[in-house]
């Protein structure tokens, strides 16, 4: 691997990110897979970075994972995503966040449509003033919500408590990370690091005290694929693309895998669980399964949140051993219990939103 | 597994480097112009069997150079052996005795039932 | 002076082969099928043992083939084998009248000279003695011509040499020593004694004019009788196993014996009955044109014999049949090289003597077929009823002329007939067979099988030897086959077919599976005169040969099939014909691509030469009409 | 006083071309921004199909340079270029005017910049090459690794640039086919014990005696040919290479490790000829070389009069078509010049 060669690469795919006022929007299925992500981070957006963060409470699924399940038209698409850009633009918001890996595709993809159609748009305009009355503004930047975490990757850095380090041993963690397809595959020039060697993850990571691994599946789909999931007849060859990937990474002994997608996380956890209960195999080290964090998971904890507190008990491949080997203090006991004292003050902000 | 509906898919991937190439091996130490052929498919195109089944000598080639043996072996016995094929081989690739030693290949390994 | 221990040698061997060749006769008696234990003893009571006691007189001893083939080595072979014969029957008249009493052991007739050393000096007996001298130098004479073909072939006609194995080298050395030994010893012998006819006398007479004769005698008689015994020991691992094999097979073969498509004690026998004398490597197109001198049968039969893996040297072959035409012990050739291409069907491998007999004979039991039938996609049809069945067979599709050419003759004789393969259709199943492959090609054979007698034709006509050969000797159709050659000239002679002459210069291919395989010479030349100036060539008839391109040769390269077609078509056509014409659709294929001359099917020339009555009828009308116009 | 003609770059087309100007008796300039002269003839140790050493050619090109009438000003970029009625005014990096009658534009080809094919990741993986790197390890009879040993799996990747809507090329490089059989063969009798893969999308031997080649590569060497289009390469633990193609004639993808992966990266229009491209006013076509005044029988011609091509700066051409493309020039430069005064 030559290092020098991955930096060209990544110094080639930079994008503009925007510093501050963001409008935020969040995924459709998020909430129920990793709740305390979300809330991580506008915690960290707002407690720990003091930014401007809106949330409009009207706004709605981008319509995007029906779009990519074949059961959305795109024009229809387009209005839905139409109507959350006038709610940004009512809200006197330019900078788009949303939280959701298949949104951003989504956005970029009409927004790259609009820009060499531009009928296309202003029938979208018609139909939403039609239907709503409403009217919107292109924004005027639109970034991810893992482009905004990797953008202050180095302010998390400087406020952080532990690090993505072995405390016993002092070696960087093994960190694979995983990219949303629609993150910068159907636009490279997108992504932070583009398509091939996207940084974004490997930002943060490198930031914050780990090692990436980089193996020979890294591009390969986690295995949601929308159709391949959303079908049952076709989980199969969901949970085959996962095996593919955890074989493919097993002889790196990585530490952990972390996100930056809503449904990755979902299924290169979950499919863990069902492969060691179908083949009885699992991929990590010691008898153990290789936990898979978001990277709002992965901040929160290098900036000392409570592993309860994110939701770590939500994951189904357990995360103890990764906070072990960091060091993190936590309580096994309060692992599941629904009335916990958390030690931060502010922990009813996590709740009330 | 019945708990969940589903099982895992077989990957469709050809994994070359752990197949089984051995029946390949064993044909090209002994038919040298099994290398020659450039997959033109002028063999399959005049096939008897072709005619009637999905039988392909073309794709059988390839498949024995990929050690893919268990799709060669359901369909290596479709053969007439009639010979038309070697007729037609623009590279003189002896198509006949491919399919033979191929038959022999598998008949004397452990590994395959024919 | 009755007996010497030197002797000793020379009668263990002798015992030893006797009682060998019995027992060894035994045991393939008792490995014979019931209905040929029967027709062995038949014979023996009648005519074949009669018969064959002259073969084995013109065969085994004159060598009356090989002489008609090859005059120097049939020479060379006569001379040892009829030549040792009189040694040994004038030898033992000679011991019976000259020698002390009647009825001597064999040791006294071969070592006579030793045993009565004062014998020869004048009258009848100096008179015998010359008759044994000539013998001697009868064999010698042989015996050179054998050496120098082992060192250099051309000596005695031939254009390669078998190759020997260890036993078979000492076997030879020793043979050779034979014969040299018995001279000096009797030269010597006669040298001390000072008698001797011309040859043993005037050569021991100058030996001992400078050696001590008398002390050089005995060594040489020791040699003599060593090289005897060590010659009859190796016998049964040699190729001269072949001398006593030989007179089995003659009468074996005249009690109406036959190889069948298994191996028994016939194909052993005949395979123990190959001399190597290398006449089939001569007529080899494998050796000659494409330089494989490795397969032909004389290897065969040694590689069956040693127990070694034939699968290589059984699959690189023609099957031509030009071997078995030449074959001077009348092996039945490829009948015996099929039988090691059937796959898992070699239950009695061979073993030889010197691995044990008594170990029990190899029986590799084929593994049970598991009934699936491999070619059950074939489609089910109904063929319309027709009295004839044009089957053009797969190598005509791929040479569409001669396919038209049959329709346009088929059309014109006005016979209702069927196209029955014009869609593409079934493969003969002969292909499989020349594989070895026999139930796989039953399989072929039952559906075309059923397909014909769903037509109710009486006739079948195919344009394709291969086919031909198939359907004549494995089909039992009970209808009428007829390849096409055939059936024009049928037409010709009911006059259905009307032909110009061509005037065109026509030499013919004789295709192997018509020729030679099926025995169908005069029908193809009867057509080709009827329409053409058919030249005569060296290589007609039984002595044609192979284009290269046959199925029956399943490793041959492109390359060298393309040599072998080069090879034939450059001598049939040192005539220069016009046409160079053949019966076979393959033949046809694989000679175009080797010659600038024409290479045509019969079928094709005899289309070209056609006149199609309706259309000259049609042309009568036209000018019956102009008549008419010119009336008006 | 014989009418001076300015030569733009010194590979095989301007050297020939230059070369054959002077026997003609002209008097030549010769500009070549490399220090040496030969163009990507000195980068090539052995050449297709016949395998003859480049030096061959080049030796030959120099011989046929080495004249009087020939002025070769190496190390020399262009600046400026201007028509003044007849003559044609060239200003030099090094502020130096040259006054000619006519220009022979000669600056051939680039190879594509394999980088751009992030998926193969060349400068990122140890052991991915490209074809003119593996063309040095043949010159210095050592095919290796990055850790010095032997590469027991080799795979060669044709149409790395070209054909490739993705960088922008949609047109056939027409020589890389060759290059990787003669390459995948010289492989072979370094090490005989490798086994060598080639990766192609078509096998465009067009050239005479190429199919000849390509059948050796099989019959005689083994080389596997895979007909499929790399998709991806990674890199194992063990420092091997993983490939992710389509076997089209299997109708099935193919995952398969390697040591060394080969990319037979297409000629483009070289930053020299871009340039020239950019002050004078000369055409390029879609495919961004020169593009001639027609396809037929005008491949020498520009847009400007008494501006002519040469080899490789209009298509991607073979040494033997570069020559005779150079000596067309050559004629159609005479033509001209008989004209004007």
């Amino acid at each position: 691997m030559i290092t020098e060669g991955k930096k060209a690469i990544w110094s080639e795919y930079q994008k503009e990110i925007a510093d501050d006022k963001f409008f935020y929007v969040r995924s459709c299925i998020r909430q129920n897979f990793f709740p305390g992500s979300e809330v991580a981070f506008l915690r960290i957006m707002r407690d720990v970075l003091k930014k401007d963060v809106y949330e409009h409470p009207c706004h709605t699924t981008c319509s995007g994972i029906g779009y990519h399940g074949d059961v959305v038209p795109v024009e229809t698409a387009m209005t839905v995503v139409a109507r959350q850009f006038a709610l940004m633009t009512e809200a006197g918001y330019t900078n788009y966040v949303p939280s959701c890996i298949t949104s951003f595709g989504l956005y970029t993809e009409i927004l790259d449509t609009w820009h060499h159609f531009p009928e296309v748009e202003g029938k979208v305009r018609e139909q939403l003033k039609k239907a709503t009355g409403r009217e919107f503004k292109i924004p005027g930047n639109l970034a991810h919500a893992s482009d905004v975490i990797y953008k202050f990757r180095k302010e998390i850095a400087a406020k952080a408590k532990y690090k993505l380090v072995n405390k016993n041993t002092g070696e960087p963690l093994k960190v694979v990370d995983h990219i949303g397809c629609h993150y910068a595959k159907m636009f490279p020039s997108k992504g932070v690091g583009g398509a091939e060697y996207p940084y974004v993850l490997t930002g943060m990571v490198e930031e914050w005290g780990g090692q990436i691994v980089d193996y020979p599946e890294r591009r390969h789909c986690c295995g949601f694929g929308f159709r391949q999931y959303l079908v049952q007849a076709n989980r199969g060859f969901s949970v085959a693309c996962s095996k593919e990937k955890f074989e493919s990474m097993e002889p790196f002994k990585p530490d952990m895998i972390i996100t930056n997608c809503p449904g990755c996380p979902m299924f290169l956890d979950r499919w863990q669980y069902v492969i060691n209960e179908m083949e009885g195999k699992k991929y990590g080290q010691n008898g153990e399964g290789i936990p898979v964090f978001t990277y709002e998971e992965v901040a929160g904890l290098v900036l000392g949140y409570d592993p309860w507190d994110l939701g770590l008990q939500m994951h189904q491949t357990d995360c103890e051993p990764v906070l072990d080997k960091i060091g993190i203090e936590y309580a096994p006991a309060d692992k599941y219990k629904l009335d916990v004292k958390t030690p931060s003050s502010k922990s009813h902000n996590l709740i009330s939103v | 597994m019945e708990k969940f509906g589903f099982t895992i898919s077989k990957i469709r991937q050809i994994d070359y480097d752990s197949n089984d190439r051995s029946i390949a091996d064993y044909i090209y130490e002994r038919e040298p112009s099994f290398r020659l052929c450039i997959e033109c498919g002028g063999c399959s195109a005049t096939c008897t069997t072709g005619n009637y089944t999905n039988f392909s000598l073309r794709e059988l080639h390839i498949l024995i150079k990929r050690g893919e043996n268990s799709q060669v072996i359901e369909n290596l016995k479709k053969c007439m052996l009639c010979g038309k094929c070697i007729l037609v081989c623009p590279r003189g690739v002896n198509t006949r005795n491919i399919v033979i030693l191929a038959r022999q290949a598998f008949q004397k390994s452990d590994s395959y039932a024919i | 002076m009755q007996f010497d221990p030197f002797v000793i040698p020379f009668n263990i061997g002798l015992y030893f082969i006797l009682f060998y060749v019995v027992f060894r006769c035994v045991i393939w008696f008792r490995g014979l099928s019931r209905p040929d234990k029967l027709r062995l003893q038949r014979g023996f009571f009648g005519n074949a043992f009669v018969l064959s006691l002259k073969e084995i007189f013109l065969e085994s001893l004159l060598h009356k083939k090989i002489l008609k083939t090859n005059i120097r080595l049939g020479y060379m072979h006569m001379s040892l084998a009829f030549g040792w014969f009189l040694l040994i029957f004038f030898g033992t008249i000679e011991a019976d009248i000259f020698g002390t009493k009647h009825l001597n052991a064999p040791y006294k007739a071969i070592f006579f000279r030793y045993f009565n050393p004062e014998h020869g000096r004048m009258g009848f007996e100096a008179a015998y003695g010359f008759l044994m001298d000539l013998i001697l130098a009868f064999i010698l004479s042989g015996l050179i011509l054998a050496i120098s073909k082992r060192f250099y072939s051309r000596v005695v006609g031939m254009k390669k040499t078998t190759k020997l194995k260890l036993s078979d080298k000492i076997a030879l050395t020793s043979l050779w020593l034979i014969f040299p030994s018995r001279l000096l010893a009797e030269s010597f012998t006669s040298g001390t004694y000072g008698n001797g006819s011309f040859l043993t006398g005037t050569l021991g007479s100058w030996l001992a004019s400078f050696l001590p004769a008398q002390q050089m005698a005995y060594p040489f008689w020791l040699l003599y009788s060593l090289s005897l015994g060590t010659f009859f020991v190796l016998l049964p691992v040699t190729r001269y196993m072949h001398i006593p094999a030989e007179l089995f097979l003659i009468f074996m073969r005249n009690c109406g014996i036959k190889t069948g498509d298994k191996s028994g004690t016939y194909t052993e026998v005949q395979t123990y009955s190959c001399s190597s004398c290398g006449i089939c490597i001569d007529a080899c197109q494998l050796n000659f044109s494409a330089g494989i001198t490795n397969i032909q049968p004389a290897y065969l039969m040694k590689a069956i014999r040693n127990n070694d893996d034939v699968s290589e040297i059984a699959n690189n072959c023609l099957l031509c049949g030009r071997c078995d035409q030449k074959c001077p012990v009348g092996i039945e050739l490829s009948p015996i090289r099929m039988i090691q291409r059937r796959v898992g069907d070699n239950e009695n491998v061979f073993t030889n003597i010197y691995k044990g007999y008594f170990r029990k004979r190899l029986h590799n039991i084929p593994e049970k077929s598991n009934g699936q039938l491999s070619y059950n996609f074939l489609p089910v049809t109904d063929p319309e009823k027709v009295d004839v069945l044009y089957f053009a067979g797969c190598m005509t599709h791929l040479t569409p002329s001669i396919k038209n050419s049959m329709v346009k003759i088929l059309d014109a004789s006005g016979v209702k007939y069927k196209f029955i393969d014009e869609q593409g259709g079934v493969c003969c199943g002969r292909p499989l067979m020349l594989a070895g492959m026999d139930k796989e090609a039953r399989e072929l054979i039952n559906y075309n099988s059923q397909l014909f007698w769903k037509s109710g034709a009486h006739t079948l006509v195919t344009s394709c030897p291969i086919c031909y050969k198939v359907f004549k000797e494995s089909y039992y159709l009970g209808v009428e086959v007829l390849h096409h050659s055939q059936f024009i000239k049928s037409q010709i002679e009911e006059g259905s077919l009307k032909m110009n002459f061509l005037r065109k210069k026509v030499v013919y291919h004789t295709p192997c599976d018509l020729g030679r395989g099926s025995g169908v010479y005069d029908e193809p030349r009867f057509v080709l005169k009827h329409v053409s100036r058919l030249e005569k060539s060296k290589f007609d008839d039984e002595n044609s040969l192979c284009c290269g391109g046959s199925l029956a040769n399943l490793k041959l390269s492109s390359g060298k099939k393309y040599k072998i077609a080069q090879d034939t078509a450059a001598e049939l056509t040192k005539g220069n014909p016009e046409i160079l014409a053949t019966a076979c659709p393959l033949c046809k294929k694989t000679l175009s691509s080797a010659t600038e001359t024409r290479v045509a099917d019969i079928s094709e020339i005899v289309a070209e030469a056609l006149i199609v009555t309706s259309v000259k009828r049609n042309i009568n009308k036209q000018v019956s009409s102009i008549r008419e116009l010119a009336n008006i | 006083m014989s009418k001076h003609v300015v030569v733009i770059g010194a590979g095989v087309a301007g050297l020939e071309a230059a070369g054959r100007l002077s026997k003609a008796g002209f008097y030549v300039s010769l500009l070549e921004k490399e220090v040496k002269t030969g163009g990507h003839l000195n980068d090539w140790y052995k050449l297709f199909p016949d395998r003859r050493n480049s030096s061959e050619v080049k030796h030959y090109l120099d011989k046929l340079t080495l004249n009087d009438g020939i002025k070769i000003l190496s190390g020399t970029t262009i600046e400026k270029f201007s028509k003044r009625k007849s003559h044609f005014s060239i200003i030099t990096d090094k502020g130096n005017e040259i006054i000619a009658d006519a220009v022979v534009v000669a600056t051939g080809f680039d190879l594509f910049k394999s980088a751009r094919k992030e998926e193969y990741g060349y400068g990122i993986y140890d052991n991915v090459i490209t074809s003119a790197e593996l063309e040095g390890m043949f010159r210095n009879d050592k095919i290796a690794l990055c850790n010095g040993k032997i590469p027991g799996a080799i795979g060669i990747v044709h149409c790395v640039g070209s054909r490739d809507e993705k960088v922008g090329n949609l047109y056939c490089s027409k020589l890389c086919c060759v290059t990787a059989v003669k390459q995948a063969i010289e492989i072979c009798e370094h090490l005989p014990e490798s086994k060598v893969f080639c990766f192609y999308m078509d096998m465009r031997m067009g050239g005479a005696h190429y199919e000849e080649l390509y059948r050796e590569a099989q019959e005689k060497w083994g080389v596997n040919f895979i007909r499929g289009k790399v998709s991806e390469a990674g890199e194992t633990i063990n420092n091997r290479l993983v490939i992710k193609v389509e076997d089209t004639l299997a109708g099935r993808p193919l995952k398969m490790e390697l040591d060394m992966l080969v990319l037979m990266a297409g000629m483009e229009m070289s930053d020299g000829g871009k340039k020239i491209a950019g002050i004078s006013g000369l055409n390029t076509g879609e495919n961004r070389f020169f593009s001639a005044a027609d396809p037929h029988y005008g491949s020498n011609i520009s847009n400007i009069k008494g501006v002519f091509y040469a080899g490789t700066c209009t298509a991607p051409m073979n040494i033997t078509e570069t020559i005779s493309h150079a000596r067309a020039a050559v004629s159609e430069v005479m033509d001209y010049l008989k004209d004007v005064n």
